[in-house]
């Protein structure tokens, strides 16, 4: 099986207090094995939700209502909560957003490794020395195991998180914002060392962010979430070269870099919205300089590019390609 | 920009703010009385000549006048340096309404019950409470949640001193199973020796336990608001993504959410102190309470100011053990104050 | 390995929280160590005696006993017990005048009153085994005299033999004899600083005897703050007594629980105030279950003579008329104390009043409001329309302050009461119940203007009554310790009988002087008294017989009260044959190990149920 | 806007004026109880208080006899002429439980209002005054806190009841306003000191808005939960230090209130001979009103602190 | 000509250590910094750098340990009361969080109103307000006067936000960070805002970032900051074509582009 994880037709929604929200609508994605897979995301396409949801994290009021994540087989959704116990962190693990407060406050560093080891019937002294591997892969040295998470700053605390959720080597890792809030240094750094530790380890990573630059420097594939769904995903490199959903151009025309002053023509405007039940038609509507009237009726599926492995769900490509000149 | 800094800091800091607030008591310790109407010399010689059949000279109220300190020529500054003065030589000065019993020798006597009443209604409402709170708490919004819920809210609504009564009433008067009143047993004498210690337990249940039933709440009701909040915090979420058992997830949640409810450990002392004095009344247990109630109807003055000194004393020792046992418990607290 | 910690972890946790609470409790061991709280004196167990007889008894509810037996302060501390210890001259039965010889066995007057001859006992002895005489009395009256100003009328005690004691005053005083006859005796010099750690004469209020050595029944065998026990002494000069063996002293802190104490026989002899005596007490056991209440001093509604509206002695004698005292015996004070007569004396004295006097106190007492109004209208009050009383001119009486003290809840009922009793002859009235020392400290000064209270003297005779009364008009603002209701007797005969009183030892002059004040007394009505406060005293003869009762009301009978106290444990004697188990206190030991296992069987319970949880989720993980 | 339109509304100016301004009052005297409604245990709190609060309205205007007044025979049982039977003394319970109900909330909502006033002044002043004023206040706060509210009770009681007037429940009020303002002040400083952090409050500094405006109005606004919280917190602290103060009988025992009538109750030994009807309806509805304020301070709580916050699953069930 | 002058400006935060002792934590150290008339200006360094504790002492919300800030000339950082409030009028700051620098309990026009009325605004308050939300392209205004911050979009708070900020009249607006927080399709669109706000109303702007790319993006001149201190300066063009402090040049290196591919081995 070539594939580390495949998602069927997952839905996904919150509770709230008018009701239920579907976020995520029957989400369809294989995920290689051995590469770094890229999902981007702005605010309320539901990127995190789907992190949470493929890993069977979500708590209430999230709520999965259909769909199957399948790893090795097994369904993750319907496996016995004590059986993915077992399987995090030995199998597949999470490294969440927000890793700033993820360490329990009141505990040694040293102690929260035994926890895990602990969890999984591991014993301390046995698995010192991955413990102490796994620290230098983040270039972190042992002495940080008698550090309470306070005395640690961010992006030690971070690399902590990398380390604890990695010394049980699982083999598929999911990466929900990692480097958010940490500073531009430490946030690179970090990431070559993510790159490293994959490509020495030979994990699959997946790697969620809203953050395009970083997103495609480290990743292998990629797939654009907009409002619920994948507008479109491949090869980094196509995806960057040539975009086929509006989406994924205009968002990365629109990336300050240095050296580029100012750019012109078609701008994405409006603002990021949520997935929208009541839209029949393309998600991306209310804010596509190219839709025409056929986008607001149907509901465009995701279609293979010949030849390539590059999906995309819009309806009017290439056609847009040549309106833009 | 983090600084560490040692636990001694800490402590001194503990320190600076008890001596603070030690000296605040006093001083109001020193006026509220003073505020009071009447004049305890004359409340004496007027005992006395009573009980002499009026053959009493009145040159001995001058006399008395002296003992009490409150002669009315002084100023109010040299009676407060007096005050201070012979506080920390241990004197209290002489009751009233138990003349000629020094204040001292009442509060030795009376103190340890209170004490033994409260540190076992706080360290036992404080356990289970926390434990029920917990529980709540991990199991909310299910049945369990909304019985305890409802049982502590009830409890602290109750009025205590009627509960108190009722308890009374059916565990002593009518059910028999506990004594009417008392610290120990009159048949078996004061020691460290095995009856007396097992009478002393007998005879707190009742009191203890209204006490417990009427301060669990509070802990039950914070450590479920606090546990909350904590169950779905980034460290509980992360534990449970790297696969940890339960038993393991609910001891961070439940000694994360502990902190924080041990800062209401003050309020907690207050109001326990509050309880067992009303209670001792009540159950006829000989603390300070009692004695606070004829210090008060007698206006005993010297008694009423150890009494206040000697409950602030121990509110405030029993703050300052828990707030250097909370920075010992709590790593981030050293670095306090920045 | 891991588990096993974590098992050891709370196991330390427990223990930690046991050695806290155990902590405790260690106080008392210290303290009772270094404070001497347990102090055993003349340990008595190798007496024996016939049938071990015990009485438990209360002297009343207080927070706890003082370890202090100091003979001058007979009032304070453990009250009545120093009246087994240490005993008077003279038994003065305050009821009725009768009066035993004790430790003197006759007295006389001479040179007019002006000598007071008492003639002592022989082959009596202190506990110590130091025999008692004249140097004893001159002693104990003598350090009282220097050191706190006392005996004030008395300008020498001298012992012209060993038996022999001389008193000699400035001015005849004949009530004297009740005084001197009362005060208990203590042993000379050097006991007395050995007992008080002092030398010289140490001030008697404030010293502290805590190994009290004196002529009486019982001597103290050990003392707690919740108990004290008292036995036989074997040197006691009355032959065969006393009867019963051993005396037990139990603290009860509160009313209900003295009462519940009494139901369950668990205390023999007691004076308690409880609402519910029939129901509670009585009905518990009716055969040996007994109380009576005798009336005691009068409760007084204190008036500021003052006062305008209120000085006039016929508005007093109207207020009198306006109250319901049967009301107030009823509903205040739940027909345990009856309605007082209007002269201001014990009910038992009232034989000492002539006819006219004797009518005029009962009428002046009855309830009798159109009377009260109509005495008002016949110095030019009237009512209005409103009902309220008017001065002549039309101006309104002004409202009048009433006060009681707080937690007395009969007289705070009773003070409601005659508020609507004074409103129904027009008289507005305000009541308020500060605390009884803020109470007593605004009688004293003179600023209230009425108030319930008891000031009436104790006394064998209706002069001793009036005692508390009289005096000089102390100003508003200065605190009076007598006349606190600031009564200006000048123009009347009163203060002329009071004195010429004192002058004389003849009984039909003494009665004469009495009737006189008592006439004035009703004429002028400076207090108002109310009803008679009761003299709670009830007792258990299922072990211990020859209590006094109504049927034979030989002796007061409270325990609280020194010497009468004495008199009526020398004649209690054991019930061999009606023996039952009721207040043994072995059945409360068994109770509490019961009581003791239950608790610590559910803490054990409940600490396995969780345990066993928690090893059963454990596995489960 | 058209001139058609223009001159329409100009006609209806004042009308529409007036309704608007009818409309705006009456939505802002709902708001506060829609904040109250806001969830299940405040809702269910608000029904009890409501019917406590109608029950004591009852109370001013009728009894059925006289409530202090010593009618009747003693310690009858509940019957039908009178339904809670009588006291130790002759009076008729149930008429002093209608009519001791409009003291005994009073002197709850008294305190409650009074003291959430101070403790708003003092909290929110030393949350968002200079360092030094704002720690000698905390000091001031933390004695009272410390201080086991029943001896401050008991003195102040004392010396109340030395002034020999008779302050009706004034002195009762101020007694435990002096006694209860403490914590509240504590958690209005806690939280003004935290609002007081916020960009938005850093951004109308900025923008020159003066202290006074920047509390009445934004920091007022933000803790209104709080307030809201802490005054059914200080107002169940009153009803219960009420029955406290007549306990301990340094309050005017001749009033009739719930507290009174426990003490005469307790006096008399009610409990010990069997008359529940004299102990138990005053024990059972301070209780009730207690417990309608506990659940209104807890409800607001978890207005105030959303974590706590919970949707009906139940109502919204999805069709998976 | 130069509208704000940062002369030499230090600022130390004390750290009480033990009751005798007391640490300092140095968060800027001689710092240099010229403001010129209508000029973009950005300052650029890492988290710990002190570029934040920069932008709160020209704001004057902390003071300065030494040093001076000259604004139009004179010193104003000891200005208190009404002085302090007319100097601030004239320089106000934009916050990192849209979603914390509104007050959630007042709407659209609460939040321009204010200081309208504050600094004595003598106009129709109504057109005004419609003025500056056109102004920061909120448009039509009528859709967005009576909305509350919860009822927007980030972007749409920043503008928002601007608007109030605006009101004061202000000639200096400093940007702390104020797209960081905002997704990525928004960020462009309000950096050229700035831009254009230069432009129209004749402000400078005080850019603060970590962000090179957008720093590079709108302005005209940099300062690198450091543990406190300006290690680099110049325009900015040219410091980033050549960099010449190893930090600057990490900086550069480290700033994410899409189309740098992080190698590995």
């Amino acid at each position: 099986m070539n594939e580390a994880i495949s998602i069927n037709n997952l839905t996904v929604g919150y509770h709230w207090e008018n009701g239920f929200s579907i976020v995520i609508k029957d989400f369809n994605l294989d995920i290689p094995n051995g590469i770094i897979f890229g999902i981007a995301g702005e605010s309320g396409s539901g990127k995190s939700t789907l992190a949470q949801a493929i890993y069977h994290s979500l708590k209430y009021p999230g709520e999965i209502t259909s769909g199957k994540v399948i790893y090795n087989g097994i369904d993750l959704l319907k496996t016995p909560k004590n059986e993915l116990r077992r399987m995090r962190a030995m199998d597949l693990t999470f490294i969440p957003q927000a890793a700033m407060n993820a360490l329990n406050p009141v505990k040694r560093i040293g102690d929260q490794f035994n926890d895990v080891l602990e969890a999984h019937g591991k014993n301390f002294a046995e698995f010192q020395h991955d413990i102490i591997d796994v620290l230098n892969m983040v270039r972190l040295g042992s002495e940080v195991l008698n550090n309470y998470p306070h005395e640690l700053s961010g992006g030690m605390r971070q690399r902590t998180v990398i380390a604890m959720a990695l010394v049980l080597s699982p083999n598929l890792v999911i990466l929900d914002e990692p480097t958010t809030g940490l500073d531009v240094l430490v946030e690179h750094d970090i990431l070559v060392d993510l790159k490293k530790i994959q490509r020495k380890k030979q994990l699959t990573m997946i790697m969620i962010t809203h953050d395009l630059s970083i997103l495609y420097e480290i990743s292998d594939q990629i797939a654009m979430m907009y409002a619920g769904e994948i507008t479109e995903y491949g090869d980094r490199d196509t995806m960057l070269m040539s975009p086929a959903h509006p989406y994924n151009y205009l968002l990365l025309k629109s990336i300050p870099r240095i050296g580029v002053k100012k750019y012109d023509g078609i701008k994405l405007t409006g603002n990021p919205t949520n997935f929208n039940e009541g839209n029949k038609g393309c998600q991306f509507i209310s804010r596509c300089p190219f839709k025409t009237y056929d986008c607001e009726i149907n509901h465009p599926v995701l279609e293979k590019e010949k030849d390539r492995t590059h999906y995309f769900r819009c309806i009017r490509y290439p056609e847009w390609m040549k309106e833009q000149g | 920009m983090i600084i560490t800094a040692i636990p001694i800091k800490y402590i001194l800091k503990r320190l600076t703010i008890f001596i603070g607030v030690f000296f605040g008591a006093l001083t109001l310790n020193f006026v509220l009385p003073r505020l009071m109407p009447g004049d305890p010399a004359e409340v004496v010689y007027e005992d006395l000549l009573k009980d002499s059949g009026g053959t009493l000279n009145v040159t001995y109220l001058h006399q008395l006048e002296s003992e009490y300190g409150i002669s009315t020529t002084k100023p109010i500054w040299d009676q407060y340096f007096t005050y201070l003065n012979d506080l920390f030589h241990g004197n209290l000065g002489i009751s009233i309404s138990f003349y000629p019993t020094p204040v001292s020798k009442i509060l030795e006597e009376a103190l340890p019950w209170t004490l033994f009443l409260v540190i076992s209604a706080v360290t036992i409402s404080f356990f289970v409470g926390n434990r029920l709170g917990r529980y709540a708490g991990i199991n909310r919004n299910t049945g369990k949640d909304l019985a305890i819920d409802l049982f502590s809210m009830f409890m602290a609504a109750f009025p205590a001193f009627v509960l108190a009564f009722i308890m009374l009433d059916v565990f002593s008067v009518y059910g028999k199973l506990f004594p009417i009143g008392g610290a120990y047993s009159s048949s078996v004498n004061m020691g460290f020796n095995i009856p007396f210690i097992i009478s002393a337990m007998y005879h707190a249940v009742l009191p203890v336990g209204t006490i417990i039933l009427t301060s669990l709440g509070g802990w039950v009701l914070g450590m479920r608001n606090n546990i909350i909040p904590n169950v779905n915090s980034d460290y509980i979420n992360f534990s449970q993504n790297l696969g940890m058992k339960d038993y393991q997830i609910k001891s961070i949640a439940y000694r994360n959410a502990l902190l924080p409810n041990l800062t209401g450990f003050s309020m907690s002392i207050g109001l326990s102190v509050s309880g067992v004095i009303i209670e001792e009344s009540i159950f006829s247990y000989p603390g300070v309470g009692m004695y606070m109630i004829t210090a008060i109807d007698n206006l005993d003055y010297p008694l009423l100011q150890g009494i206040f000194l000697m409950v602030i004393i121990a509110v405030l020792v029993g703050n300052l053990i828990v707030d250097i046992l909370l920075g010992f418990l709590d790593p981030r607290i050293k670095q306090e104050g920045e | 390995m891991k588990d096993n910690f974590k098992n050891r972890k709370i196991l330390i946790a427990l223990g930690l929280s046991m050695l806290m609470i155990l902590s405790g409790l260690s106080f008392f061991a210290a303290g009772a160590n270094s404070s001497g709280i347990l102090v055993a004196s003349n340990a008595t167990s190798g007496t024996s005696t016939n049938n071990n007889s015990t009485l438990y008894l209360s002297p009343g509810p207080s927070p706890a006993f003082t370890n202090d037996f100091n003979p001058y302060n007979i009032w304070t501390g453990p009250t009545g017990i120093m009246g087994m210890i240490y005993e008077p001259l003279l038994q003065v039965n305050t009821y009725n005048g009768t009066v035993l010889p004790w430790l003197a066995t006759g007295y006389s007057f001479s040179h007019n009153g002006l000598y007071l001859n008492m003639t002592l006992r022989h082959n009596v002895t202190f506990s110590n085994g130091q025999p008692f005489n004249s140097y004893d009395v001159v002693y104990t009256f003598n350090i009282q005299k220097k050191v706190v100003d006392g005996w004030a009328a008395i300008e020498n005690i001298s012992a012209p033999s060993l038996y022999k004691v001389t008193f000699k005053f400035y001015t005849p005083q004949t009530n004297y004899l009740f005084y001197i006859g009362c005060t208990a005796i203590m042993p000379t010099n050097q006991t007395w600083e050995q007992q008080t750690n002092s030398t010289g004469f140490p001030d008697p209020q404030s010293a502290v005897v805590t190994d009290p050595i004196g002529t009486g029944p019982y001597t103290l065998q050990s003392f707690s703050p919740q108990k004290i026990v008292l036995v036989r002494n074997p040197h006691y000069w009355q032959p065969g007594l006393p009867k019963i063996d051993k005396l037990v002293y139990v603290d009860y802190t509160s009313n209900s629980a003295l009462a519940l104490a009494l139901a369950e026989g668990k205390v023999q002899w007691a004076s308690v105030f409880e609402p519910n005596v029939t129901s509670l007490f009585v009905h518990n056991n009716p055969t040996y279950n007994h109380y009576w209440y005798p009336p005691g001093q009068p409760v007084t509604m204190m008036i500021n003579d003052q006062t305008p509206f209120l000085n006039e002695s016929y508005v007093r004698q109207a207020i009198s008329l306006a109250i319901n005292r049967t009301a107030i015996c009823q509903i205040g004070e739940y027909g345990y104390e009856p309605p007082a007569n209007g002269a201001n004396i014990l009910s038992q004295q009232l034989n000492f009043l002539n006819n006219t006097n004797a009518q005029k106190a009962t009428s002046l007492a009855k309830f009798n409001p159109s009377g009260a109004l109509a005495l008002l209208e016949s110095h030019g009050f009237k009512l209005n329309a409103k009902k309220q009383l008017e001065y002549k001119n039309g101006t309104l009486v002004p409202t009048i302050s009433l006060m009681s003290v707080s937690g007395y809840t009969d007289w705070d009922t009773d003070i409601t009461i005659i508020a609507s009793d004074l409103k129904a002859i027009g008289i507005n009235v305000v009541t308020t119940t500060p605390t009884d020392s803020v109470l007593q400290s605004d009688i004293g000064s003179g600023n209230y203007q009425m108030a319930l209270d008891t000031v009436t003297g104790i006394g064998p005779n209706p002069w001793y009554d009036y005692s508390g009364l009289v005096g000089p008009v102390t100003p508003i603002g200065k605190t009076a310790f007598v006349n606190e209701e600031r009564w200006n007797a000048t123009g009347t005969d009163f203060m002329s009988a009071y004195n010429n009183f004192t002058l004389t030892g003849n009984l039909t002059l003494q009665d004469k002087y009495i009737n006189e004040m008592a006439g004035v007394m009703l004429n002028q009505m400076p207090i108002v008294p109310l009803v008679y406060s009761g003299d709670w005293y009830e007792y258990v003869n299922n072990t211990i017989g020859g209590w006094p009762n109504q049927a034979n009301p030989y002796w007061i009978p409270m325990p609280w009260y020194p010497h009468p106290a004495e008199v009526v444990v020398l004649h209690l004697y054991p019930l061999t044959s009606k023996s039952t188990t009721s207040g043994k206190p072995i059945s409360t030991v068994t109770y509490e190990y019961i009581g003791a296992a239950v608790v610590i069987g559910i803490v054990a319970a409940v600490s396995a149920v969780t345990y066993m949880g928690k090893r059963q989720k454990k596995r489960n993980d | 806007m058209s001139k058609i339109q223009e001159n329409r509304s100009i006609g209806n100016f004042r009308g529409e004026f007036v309704k608007n301004k009818l409309i705006n009052s009456l939505k802002k005297l709902l708001k506060p109880f829609g904040l109250l409604l806001a969830n299940n245990k405040s809702k269910a709190g608000f029904v009890l208080l409501m019917g406590m609060i109608i029950f004591s309205i009852v109370g001013v205007f009728y009894t059925p006899y006289a409530p202090d007044a010593y009618l009747f025979k003693k310690s009858l049982g509940p019957s039908s002429s009178h339904l809670l039977g009588t006291t130790g003394y002759g009076q008729d319970v149930f008429s002093q439980l209608l009519g001791g109900a409009a003291p005994t909330l009073m002197v709850g909502f008294s305190v409650g209002i009074l003291g959430t006033l101070i403790s708003v002044f003092v909290g929110v002043l030393s949350g968002f005054a200079s360092k030094r004023v704002n720690e000698l206040i905390n000091g001031i706060v933390n004695i009272f806190l410390v201080i086991p509210g029943v001896l401050l009770i008991m003195l102040f009681g004392a010396y109340f009841l030395g002034l020999h007037q008779n302050l009706g429940y004034l002195s009762t009020v101020l007694i435990l306003v002096i006694t209860g303002w403490a914590f509240g002040a504590r958690t209005f400083r806690s939280v003004t000191l935290s609002v007081a952090k916020r960009d938005y409050i850093l951004s109308s500094i900025l923008v020159g808005e003066r202290k006074l405006s920047i509390i009445f109005r934004q920091i007022i606004k933000s803790i209104m939960p709080v307030i809201v919280s802490n005054f059914f917190f200080t107002a169940m602290y009153g009803t219960m230090g009420l029955t406290f103060v007549e306990y301990l009988g340094v309050g005017n025992l001749n009033q009739v209130n719930w507290g009174t009538m426990l003490y005469w109750a307790i006096n008399n030994e009610a409990y010990l001979v069997g008359e529940w009807w004299w102990i138990l309806p005053p024990a059972i509805l301070i209780s009730v009103l207690m417990f309608a304020f506990i659940l209104l301070n807890f409800g607001m709580d978890e207005i105030a602190n959303p974590a706590l916050r919970v949707f009906q699953t139940k109502k919204h069930r999805v069709k998976a | 000509m130069s509208v704000l002058n940062i002369e030499d400006l230090s600022k130390e935060f004390t750290v009480r250590k033990s009751l005798t002792r007391a640490g300092v934590i140095r968060a800027l150290d001689h710092v240099n910094i010229e403001l010129r008339e209508k000029e973009v200006l950005g300052i650029v360094g890492s988290s710990g750098s002190g570029k934040s504790t920069l932008a709160r002492l020209m704001v004057l919300l902390y003071r300065p340990t030494s040093g001076k800030i000259l604004f139009d000339g004179t010193d104003v950082s000891k200005y208190k009361g009404r002085k302090l409030r007319e100097y601030r009028s004239n320089i106000q700051m934009v916050f990192q969080d849209p979603y914390a620098s509104l007050d959630p309990f007042h709407n659209v026009e609460w939040h321009i109103k204010r200081p309208l009325i504050i600094n004595g605004y003598t106009g129709n308050v109504k057109d005004k307000i419609d003025d500056l939300l056109t102004e920061v392209r909120l448009d039509p205004p009528a859709q967005f006067r009576d909305k509350f911050p919860h009822q927007m979009s980030g972007g749409q708070r920043q503008r928002v936000y601007m608007a109030r900020a605006l009101a004061t009249g202000p000639k200096i607006l400093i940007a702390d960070e104020p797209v960081s927080m905002l997704d990525v399709s928004l960020r462009v669109e309000i950096l050229e805002l700035l831009l254009s706000l230069r432009d129209s109303m004749g402000i400078s702007i005080i850019y603060i970032t970590h962000d090179l790319n957008t720093v590079s993006m709108i302005t005209d001149r940099i300062y690198v900051l450091n543990r406190g201190r300006v290690v680099e300066s110049g325009s900015t063009k040219q410091v980033i074509d050549n960099p010449v402090e190893d930090y600057t040049r990490r900086l550069i290196g480290a700033a994410p582009d899409p189309f740098k591919k992080i190698e590995v081995d």
